[in-house]
């Protein structure tokens, strides 16, 4: 089965990926599969220092889906190439750092201290983020801010640089369009809606930090608009992200357009969730015989 | 930070095959494995039905009741998730992600375990007092509820254990809260008791009080949301004591009461 | 029980609803309840001129939701003057028509049409429909689009103006002010969410129309964080809908902000959910000891 | 439009009685009135499961094989909802909305009825011939699938019908499409048969120009996507002849088969 995929001028072993946040630093999974067989893995974002998070409940379910304000809870990018690139190095895994800061200066200093690192593939940067009081969304709707940071974090390193783009621009094809002419070799896909949720009972909202990040099944239907949108817009490749679950999934947001896909919640309910993605998507292959780049942007429009 | 033999979980999916019912709202599940589940006392599982669909989305912590062919939970309705888990038939398949969490600490041989358990928190500390069993050790434990219907499978622990029931109606036991009796082991123990604990959060917090009061050694097991069980999701934040979190999952369920910080 | 709200110098029996397109034009429902008991009816979006509407599928259904692509089939503001109006008096029903067109002019033109009749509450404008090619969204996401129309409604009719709003203006709470100052009485929020879904075995679009709006329970939280935001913007009352299948649900949106709810997609799937809702706000009043106009805006911050 | 009696259709909440499945993707589910469903042949309903939760979210139409106190329907197992209701218990409770839809016409008394039934289109059909025989008419019936194991229910067709098989693999009847065997049945009418048919779209739609060419009136029962059922999503709409739409839930499920757009 040939599932190999380009993400600009890298080439990725097959379309499955995992998302930023749902995949820790990738070593977790080292007991349940050979992390080395996934296309990519968004590491959780990274910032400059290490943060604590926001105070709980950090997450909720909700109707197919959830609401999470982890609020960016990770060890930091020092520790992060100290104690985990080497192991993941060693895995042989394709590392994509998910990265995270509130200013544009702090963007510079994180790809700067990456790119003195080896076996990077690419860098995501996290312009989307809806669970921090700084950054995060600020950039990410704004086409001017996030080509700004695009730009500042191209010129910062190597490695190629992915710009993760939230739902919540009004016209995220503008966002993604800025993204595009500032250097970015790729576009991934949604990040999660905010959400608020109320319980009836206390009254309070069910979520320390009032509102959160809604992911999973409920926005699939979203997410694969506007993939579609965007993969119209630009002509860099879109990795395709929110609510894969199946393979299926996947091959929709594929025909949709997309180059590569990553698998984000589904990883909660089944550590082996991208495992079984990535397995039907070549068993789908196999019997339409069929690449997996054959299926990309394939969607008949008349 | 992980001084215990942690054996990897494994995602598999098996039958139930037996789900005994204690009135409307509990239900004991048992289900069957190809080769055993080597859990200990104190270790979860993440569960959801094969047949679920798309919500439930995520699957649910259940702590084990021991491990083995034949590894049991027991459930509480309090939901959607439970009330699925609760209608469940033999036969049915399910996902289970197990063993998951730190298990409780040994308790050194020249103290007394005392077992403090609070409703369905009795689950981790039935499946404590039968491994202390297995080694010749006979806990003392403490079980309490609102009235004698919230202690169930007070039976299967009174086997493994010198039991003390309290419940706030007086209907079963002493009359009062579960805590009370605690004062009381304590003095008995004389400085030599490890305390285990799992309930409701105010009672654990009373519990790690009354332990630090005494002198002596206490674990709790935490209960938070859950979305993933195996320290990925970071969802299940527990605040420690000094302005940090510690993670239910992968740092406890079973961690060192005196972390916490009981007063968030 | 004390359940009746005001949306501003509209006096409700109760704060439930129907959202348009989900309850036809409310005689259909005869034989399953006596409508007047609903709060009020918002009627299935009217133009000017009767319209078929789009191709099939039109329908489609998602992870704790459906797409839809109707294209605002409707009978007409003549048909509905003619002959659904006077049923609907007869029936004491509280009548809140739904306006759609593609041009102010055309706005004008149905709002003058309706003017002319007895027994309408108010009207609801539809700023927000993603299923047609023109007008709907457009005017939705610009807040000058948005309050231009307004203004023209509100100088044509005697009654209160309501309009709905659109989930996919970049700043709903800017579109929400500029409709306030623009003489709006009200506002509606949120309309649907538009999504694509594809058929991974013949790779066609699952809707005739490409893309449809995604309602129910999947876009719930999405609906009350939107609704929370605008009543934090505006002074006029906010009515909320998106999701709403149970009592706790409405009453989540009221503890939010929401003066009134409109219960959607809900009654395809039981005709008499609206009376569910009712009847369960009315219990949780009862045992809480409150009036539902109580529960406004209610949520604990802390 | 409306010439027939419609009863206002009911929402309730009822048990599964009875499950008789026919092999794996067949499956009869009989459901208990309280008061007796008054239905006629053609009608439909629409049915949810009280414990499916949030998805699926829609309910599902299913024609009616009879109504009474004791209704049913035949399920094929094709996607999340069909599987849940195969599923289902006897005991479990449903949500249940009949009768729905314009029911088939009655057949004038000098005319045969011929019923062409493909694949689970036989339910309608045969909840027709059922009342045929109670006005004491024996209907031609055809019936298709692509083998044997699709003629579901043909036993059940044969008591009330003069039953004709047809399969494309020859494993029962005759070897081919069961429009083959219609033009067999309209010249033996002679001119004076109306045809009633419900299957797959090419197949509907072959029928209707037999009928067309043989001067005959022909009746469709039109499947689509359906969300409410009883008339206010707009979402079932169908092509007509002349460039509008007919809504397979109110203004069918039976209809004229000249009114739709056999080409779209
Ligand atoms: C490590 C661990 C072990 C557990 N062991 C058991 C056990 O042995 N038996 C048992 O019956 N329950 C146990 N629980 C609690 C159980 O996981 C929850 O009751 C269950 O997830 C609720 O799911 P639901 O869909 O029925 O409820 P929901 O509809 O999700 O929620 C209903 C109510 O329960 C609360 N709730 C939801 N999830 C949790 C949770 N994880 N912990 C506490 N409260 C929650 C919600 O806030 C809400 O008030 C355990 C939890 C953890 C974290
Ligand atoms: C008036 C009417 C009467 C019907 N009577 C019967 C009956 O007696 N027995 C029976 O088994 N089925 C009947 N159907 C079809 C049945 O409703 C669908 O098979 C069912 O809704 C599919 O649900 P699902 O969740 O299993 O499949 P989904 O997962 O929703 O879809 C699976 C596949 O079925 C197709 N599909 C979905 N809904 C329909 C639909 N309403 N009609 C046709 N195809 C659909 C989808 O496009 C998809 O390809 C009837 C449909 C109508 C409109
Ligand atoms: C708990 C959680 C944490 C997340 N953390 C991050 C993050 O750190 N950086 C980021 O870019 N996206 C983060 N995301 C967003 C996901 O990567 C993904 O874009 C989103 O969840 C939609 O995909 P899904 O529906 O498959 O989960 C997080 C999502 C969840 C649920
Ligand atoms: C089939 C369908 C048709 C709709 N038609 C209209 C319409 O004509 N005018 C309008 O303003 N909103 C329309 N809506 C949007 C609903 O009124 C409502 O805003 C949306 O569905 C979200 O609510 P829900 O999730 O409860 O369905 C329609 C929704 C559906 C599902
Ligand atoms: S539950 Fe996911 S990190 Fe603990
Ligand atoms: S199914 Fe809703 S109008 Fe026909």
């Amino acid at each position: 089965m040939d599932l190999q995929v380009k993400i600009g001028e890298l080439s990725l072993s097959n379309p499955v990926l995992t998302a930023s946040g749902t995949f820790g630093y990738g070593i977790e999974f080292e007991s349940f599969f050979d992390i080395s067989r996934l296309g990519g893995i968004c590491t959780k974002g990274l910032s400059l220092l290490p943060r604590v998070g926001n105070p709980p409940p950090r997450i909720r379910e909700t109707a197919s889906g959830m609401l999470n304000a982890i609020g960016l809870a990770n060890i930091g990018v020092e520790a992060f190439c100290k104690d985990k690139l080497p192991r993941l190095r060693e895995l042989g895994a394709t590392v994509i750092p998910n990265l995270y800061a509130s200013s544009v200066e702090d963007f510079i200093a994180l790809a700067e201290r990456l790119d003195r690192e080896e076996g990077i593939a690419a860098v995501e940067v996290n312009v989307s983020c809806p669970n921090v009081t700084k950054g995060g969304l600020a950039f990410g709707v704004d086409p001017v801010a996030a080509a700004g940071v695009t730009a500042a974090v191209c010129k910062a390193t190597r490695f190629p640089v992915w710009v993760k783009l939230s739902p919540e621009a009004g016209r995220i094809t503008d966002v993604a369009c800025a993204c595009e002419e500032a250097g970015a070799q790729a576009l991934s896909a949604i990040n999660t809606i905010r959400g608020f949720a109320i319980d009836t009972e206390t009254w309070r909202p069910l979520l320390a930090n009032r509102t959160g990040g809604l992911s999973g099944p409920a926005i699939k239907p979203i997410a694969v608009r506007m993939v579609w949108e965007i993969c119209q817009a630009v002509r860099i490749p879109v990795i395709g992200v929110g609510g894969i679950a199946s393979a299926e999934d996947a091959i929709e947001f594929m025909l949709a357009g997309a180059s590569a896909v990553q698998v984000g919640s589904a990883n909660f309910r089944d550590p082996m969730a991208s495992m079984t993605v990535l397995e039907g998507i070549s068993a789908y292959c196999e019997r339409k015989g069929l690449a997996a780049k054959d299926l990309i942007g394939k969607v008949v429009l008349d | 930070m992980e001084q215990y033999d942690r054996r990897p979980a494994r995602q598999v999916t098996v039958p139930l095959v037996r789900r005994d019912s204690i009135g409307a709202s509990h239900h004991v599940l048992t289900f069957e494995y190809d080769t055993p589940l080597e859990a200990q006392a104190g270790q979860f599982v993440m569960v959801r039905g094969t047949n679920w669909g798309q919500s439930p989305f995520l699957p649910r912590p259940m702590s084990l009741l021991h491990g083995g062919k034949r590894p049991s939970i027991l459930v509480k309705v309090v939901g959607e998730g439970t009330r699925r888990l609760a209608n469940a038939e033999p036969g049915d398949l399910f996902s289970v992600l197990a063993p998951l969490g730190r298990p409780w600490s040994p308790c050194s041989s020249h103290r007394v375990p005392i077992l403090v358990a609070g409703g369905v928190g009795v689950c981790p500390l039935l499946f404590l007092a039968r491994t202390l069993k297995q080694q010749g050790i006979r806990p003392v434990a403490l079980y309490g509820g609102r009235s004698s219907g919230d202690l169930v499978l007070y039976e299967e622990l009174q086997a493994e254990s010198d039991l003390r029931l309290a419940t706030e109606d007086g209907s079963a036991g002493v009359k009062g809260k579960v805590t009370a009796l605690l004062d009381e082991a304590l003095m008995e123990a004389d400085g030599r008791a490890t305390v285990y604990t799992c309930g409701p959060r105010a009672m654990m917090a009373s519990v790690v009080a009354a332990a630090r009061k005494a002198n002596v050694p206490c674990e709790v097991s935490l209960e938070t949301v859950m979305a993933c069980g195996y320290g990925v999701c970071l969802g299940c934040a527990v605040p420690r004591f000094d302005g940090g979190y510690v993670y239910a999952c992968s740092e406890g369920a079973c961690i060192d009461g005196r972390v916490i910080d009981w007063k968030k």
